[in-house]
């Protein structure tokens, strides 16, 4: 149980902080605009990857996810699978009524 | 106060252990949240046409505005951090009031937002709201709610991260010490995740 | 709880965990302690309390269905005393239960280390769990009455009533709050603050199924607190959620509910089936059958349980695709259950089996979960439960599960673990009698609800035709039984606590787990010096067992 | 088994039985063996313990075994469900109504009564309403539940089999007088539900209505 000493590495320096925002920002103003343009059922779905490649972001750098142990990345892994495999069980009701 | 500090003397810090904890902590925010997500789609499914409807109604400006605001809050957040692992008090003490007040931007805005809103007789039991279609009522219901929740955890955020600045500025957190500030700027964090996904969902669906 | 009851002796330099006072002197001691042990002490009164409140209401239950019509109480005081029976047991018994007493006190000392991981979120949550007790007390004697919901708070039925129905909504958040801490500090202590050498494979089976519980507590916990507090905005602010007479839909609160509070069945059961894993071996003098097919069934039971929530929804009409899913996961998560209870038979295979009382009540509960795993397949199978859904049958499948598994399971705890944590011994005889008094109440008591299940008697009535009249006479006269039972037991562990012959030696039962090799009661910090492990937790040294430590320990 | 007056029962006792026998197998093998072992392995008969680590065989062995039988279990539960759900084109409808605490039926020609008057023989499809909180309706001696929702209208369908009275019972936990919101399934020969449909007098159905005053 060392690896707390080794925790001083555990930084990022200040220009990635600022390419990634500008990153999300960028993909901000992508989402806004792709939202004028009716895609059918596909809105939805663009709109959420969009989110979700965001969210990738801020986990993976914001919340140092990319240099922190490996079961950190497990543990998140568990709880998104927990949210998907539910809402999916959810929807075998309601999407076959 | 117990056998507290007795115990203290005899626990060495673990940081990963901190950040274990927070992190567990926030699959628990992010499941509270879930369960709203539950609700909203399977009433989006079911209400497709009403939430279209209910939608147009809100500012995709001011939600636009706001996702910035929060993301670069995001932004201080996490440059506050890198300050400090360089040392740079005082300059961790400036982005962490940035954060604060992005946030507190932030709350301004929804403000005017929700208000806005009252004033159109768009509210819980409201005529104007309740003369609509079960669907609207459902939509503008979890609109308030779930944007509601989220305010709740800005202001949470902001007073946690006003603690922080009380710490770094007493030299609590240091250069070697700082897992407080790290495990309050993944809460912060969370809570810009979860409005990634609340933008899109409640001001984009055309 | 002073600590001059309780007969304390010094074991060595180091002060045992009763005399440590810190700062605080008597009361305050306790419910200012961060030390995981007393924590566990808070909570083993507090549950105690509660239990005794949830059997009298129980009681009065049954004493109340003894003939049809009006006995000793009205309609609405029978439905406010099941609610309130079911929230108390459920949320502050059966759920908090084994993590919270034995976990908090036993999860350090067994992995080798000296406290939880954050000793200070651990006392926090003993507080919101006494906050939210508090409060569902509260709601009791508020004006407006004690909800009357059920434990399961169906919408619309909650948005509706006049009853207190606000405050036992908050009081299960609160609680619900106060078990996410747990998990999340289970979770971390068993990641971070294992012994050396006490590697996954090396883990008691207690452990792993605390594991594999907090996991469900941290992911499962916060879908059923949102949903009530949603409820409670409904009826607070009439904001449009599930009332269907603003568009919303009932079932897909049944949905959030039962997502977690089908999970929540294996928070309840999960740690007892550990419990029952650590028993068996160490009365059997050999190690367990199967140790690696425990533990991952553990995980198993954890993962699926949390994907079967909607076999509680079978008659609300759902899709066919939903009936076919759910019925089928239903059916698989049977099978790690199965497993546990095929290899604790297989452990007793050539032992050396010592009938004391831990090992009874470790017994009784394999056949008692057996009855309730086995009624539960009735209900997976899709037409027979649309004939039980919400009878009788349900109601003792659950008491079997519940009461006869869990139930025991704590029982079976108390009686292994409550000299180690005190220092004293019970008497063993009147412990036995307990135990088969409990056994035969028990049954008396909830087998015939499966027979008039079956034929058609509904949950929750507060009278009933007369042709069920002979077995709920029947089960009354078993909850007669059942108390003295409880009784019996309760006077005997409490008795011994002051009366009990005093013991020293460290190793009671001759367990290989690492409780056994601390003092007894345990120091402060358990360990003196964080013990190197280097074997499994059952490694059993084949040594015949000796009469004459035995007898030192009656 | 208990009397059954429905097409529902075979099948639903049917699958009955099967989980009850092989539950009660399983149950005396394990009980048997625990009290077997208790008394063979004692430790006065039996004081040195033989460590046995496990046997992947034999975990392999009741882990398919169970698997197999549960997989026997489901499909008689599903198809026996099938039955159930799958309402025949021709059934005649009837309408049910579920409030606190009663229960209402419209038949097609608009008639209303407080017990269910039916046919036997024919298959019944019965549209269920709710005007207030969840019921269920439930006939114990149909094998038929099905749960009674408001903003949910639900269905469900039997042909009774034998003439004669049956409870209906409320299963879903309603308010104050739940367990009272009871009436009764009166199954008549075909000609006589006929005749009963055509007398508009109300006072025949007073006669017959059940507790739920």
């Amino acid at each position: 149980m060392d690896d707390s000493k080794s925790h001083v590495e555990h930084s990022h320096g200040y220009g990635i902080y600022i390419l990634v925002w500008m990153a999300l920002m960028t993909l901000t103003a992508i989402t806004v605009a792709v939202a004028g343009i009716n895609f059918g059922a596909l809105t939805i779905t663009t709109a959420l990857v969009i989110a979700a490649i965001k969210s990738y972001l801020v986990l993976q750098i914001f919340m140092h996810l990319r240099i922190e142990q490996k079961v950190f990345r497990i543990f998140v892994f568990v709880a998104v699978l927990f949210f998907v495999i539910t809402i999916v069980l959810l929807f075998t009701d309601y999407s076959f009524m | 106060m117990s056998s507290q500090e007795h115990a203290a003397a005899h626990v060495h810090r673990d940081d990963v252990g901190s950040r274990m904890g927070m992190w567990l902590f926030l699959f628990t925010e992010m499941l509270l949240f879930g369960g709203m997500f539950f609700l909203y789609s399977i009433y989006r499914y079911m209400n497709p046409e009403a939430f279209h409807v209910a939608a147009k109604e809100l500012n995709t400006l001011i939600g636009a505005f706001n996702t910035a605001i929060l993301l670069t809050s995001s932004l201080t957040m996490a440059l506050s951090i890198t300050a400090i692992q360089k040392n740079n008090k005082s300059l961790s003490l400036f982005f962490q009031f940035l954060t604060i007040l992005l946030a507190l931007g932030f709350m301004v805005n929804k403000y005017f937002e929700w208000t806005a809103k009252f004033h159109h007789g768009i509210y819980p039991g409201g005529e104007e709201l309740l003369s609509r279609s079960p669907g609207e009522v459902l939509f503008f219901g979890l609109y308030y709610v779930m944007t509601g929740l989220h305010g709740l955890h800005v202001v949470i955020g902001a007073v946690i991260i006003a603690v922080m600045m009380r710490f770094t500025a007493k030299g609590i957190i240091t250069q070697t010490n700082y897992v407080k500030l790290e495990t309050a700027g993944l809460y912060w964090h969370l809570v810009d995740i979860i409005w990634i996904f609340l933008f899109p969902l409640f001001y984009l669906i055309t | 709880m002073s600590n001059d009851a309780l007969a304390i002796k010094k074991n060595g330099s180091e002060p045992t965990y009763l005399e440590y006072d810190g700062k605080g002197r008597g009361i305050k001691s306790w419910i200012f302690s961060t030390d995981h042990k007393r924590i566990g002490i808070l909570y083993l009164v507090s549950l105690i309390t509660f239990f005794i409140v949830g059997v009298t209401f129980g009681f009065l239950m049954r004493l109340e269905l003894i003939a049809p019509g009006r006995t000793i109480m009205d309609a609405q005081t029978y439905n406010s005393i099941f609610t309130l029976h079911g929230v108390i047991m459920i949320f502050l018994f059966v759920i908090p239960g084994l993590p919270a007493v034995f976990g908090n006190f036993f999860l350090p000392i067994m992995i080798g280390a000296k406290d939880v991981a954050f000793p200070r979120i651990n006392l926090l949550s003993w507080w919101l769990f006494a906050f939210g007790g508090f409060l569902a007390v509260l709601s009791i004697l508020l004006p407006g009455g004690p909800a009357d919901t059920g434990w399961t708070f169906y919408v619309p039925y909650s948005v509706r009533t006049g009853t207190n129905v606000m405050l036992a909504l908050f009081a299960a958040f609160v609680l619900g709050f106060s078990s996410i801490l747990t998990g999340l500090n289970f979770v971390t202590t068993v990641h971070r603050l294992r012994a050396p050498g006490m590697s996954w494979f090396k883990l008691p089976l207690f452990i792993w199924s605390l594991y594999a519980t907090a996991w469900v507590q941290v992911l499962a916990t916060p879908i059923i607190g949102i949903t009530l507090l949603l409820v409670a905005v409904e009826r607070w602010l009439g904001v449009g959620l599930f009332d269907p007479a603003l568009g919303g839909d009932p079932v897909l609160y049944q949905h959030l509910f039962w997502i977690y509070s089908h999970p929540a069945v294996y928070i309840m059961i999960l740690p007892a089936m550990g419990v029952i894993s650590e028993i068996i071996p160490v009365f059997s003098r050999r190690t367990i059958f199967g140790y690696k097919f425990i533990a991952f069934s553990s995980i198993a039971i954890a993962l699926f349980g949390s994907l079967v929530w909607a076999h509680h929804m079978f008659t609300v009409g759902m899709s066919d695709t939903g009936q076919f899913i759910f019925s089928l996961l239903t059916f698989l998560v049977a099978i790690p259950s199965a497993i546990k209870v095929f290899n604790w038979t297989a452990t007793l295979y050539k032992g050396s089996i010592e009938l004391a009382p831990p090992m009874l009540f470790a017994l009784g509960f394999v056949f008692l979960f057996s009855i309730g795993g086995f009624t539960g397949l009735f209900q997976g199978t899709l037409s027979v439960n649309i004939q039980i859904h919400d009878t009788s049958f349900i109601v003792a499948h659950f008491h079997y599960v519940m009461f006869g598994g869990t139930g025991f399971g704590i029982f079976a705890a108390l009686h292994y673990w409550l000299p180690k944590m005190f220092g004293r011994m019970y008497n063993l005889k009147a412990a036995k009698t307990a135990f088969w008094i409990l056994l035969v109440g028990f049954n008396t008591l909830f087998f015939p609800m499966f027979i008039m299940g079956w034929l058609g008697m509904p949950r929750r009535y507060y009278d009933y035709l007369p042709e069920y009249h002979i077995y709920h006479l029947i089960s009354t006269i078993g909850s007669w039984i059942l108390i003295i039972g409880l009784t019996i037991m309760f006077t005997n562990l409490i008795r011994s606590l002051r009366r009990g012959k005093v013991i020293q030696e460290k190793n009671i039962w001759g367990g290989e787990t690492l409780e056994w090799s601390v003092d007894t009661p345990p120091i402060l910090e358990n360990f003196v010096d964080i013990p190197t492990v280097t074997e499994s937790p059952y490694e059993y040294k084949m040594n015949e067992y000796s009469e004459t430590e035995k007898e030192e320990v009656k | 088994m208990f009397e059954g007056a429905s097409n529902f029962v075979h099948s639903v006792d049917t699958a009955f039985l099967i989980v009850l026998v092989i539950s009660v197998a399983f149950l005396v093998l394990i009980t048997f063996l625990m009290i077997f072992f208790v008394i063979k392995y004692s430790r006065k008969k039996n004081p040195k313990a033989e460590n046995i680590h496990g046997n992947v065989p034999l975990e392999i062995a009741w882990t398919v075994i169970p698997t197999i039988l549960v997989l026997v279990m489901f499909w008689f539960g599903w198809t026996g469900y099938k039955e159930m759900s799958e309402i025949p084109e021709d059934a005649y409808v009837i309408d049910v109504t579920g409030q606190m605490w009663q229960w209402k039926f419209k038949y097609e020609n608009n008639f209303e009564s407080d017990s269910l008057f039916v046919p036997v023989n024919k298959p019944i499809k019965l549209r269920l309403h709710s005007l207030d909180v969840n019921h269920a309706f439930f006939v114990p001696a149909f094998r038929v539940k099905k749960d009674v929702l408001p903003n949910r209208n639900n269905v469900t369908w039997f042909t009774a089999t034998e003439t004669g009275e049956f409870e209906i019972l409320c299963a879903e936990y309603c308010g104050m007088n739940h367990s009272y919101m009871l009436s009764k399934v009166i199954v008549l020969p075909e000609y006589e539900f006929n005749e009963w449909l055509k007398k508009d007098s109300s006072s025949s159905i007073s006669t017959l209505s059940s507790a739920s005053e």
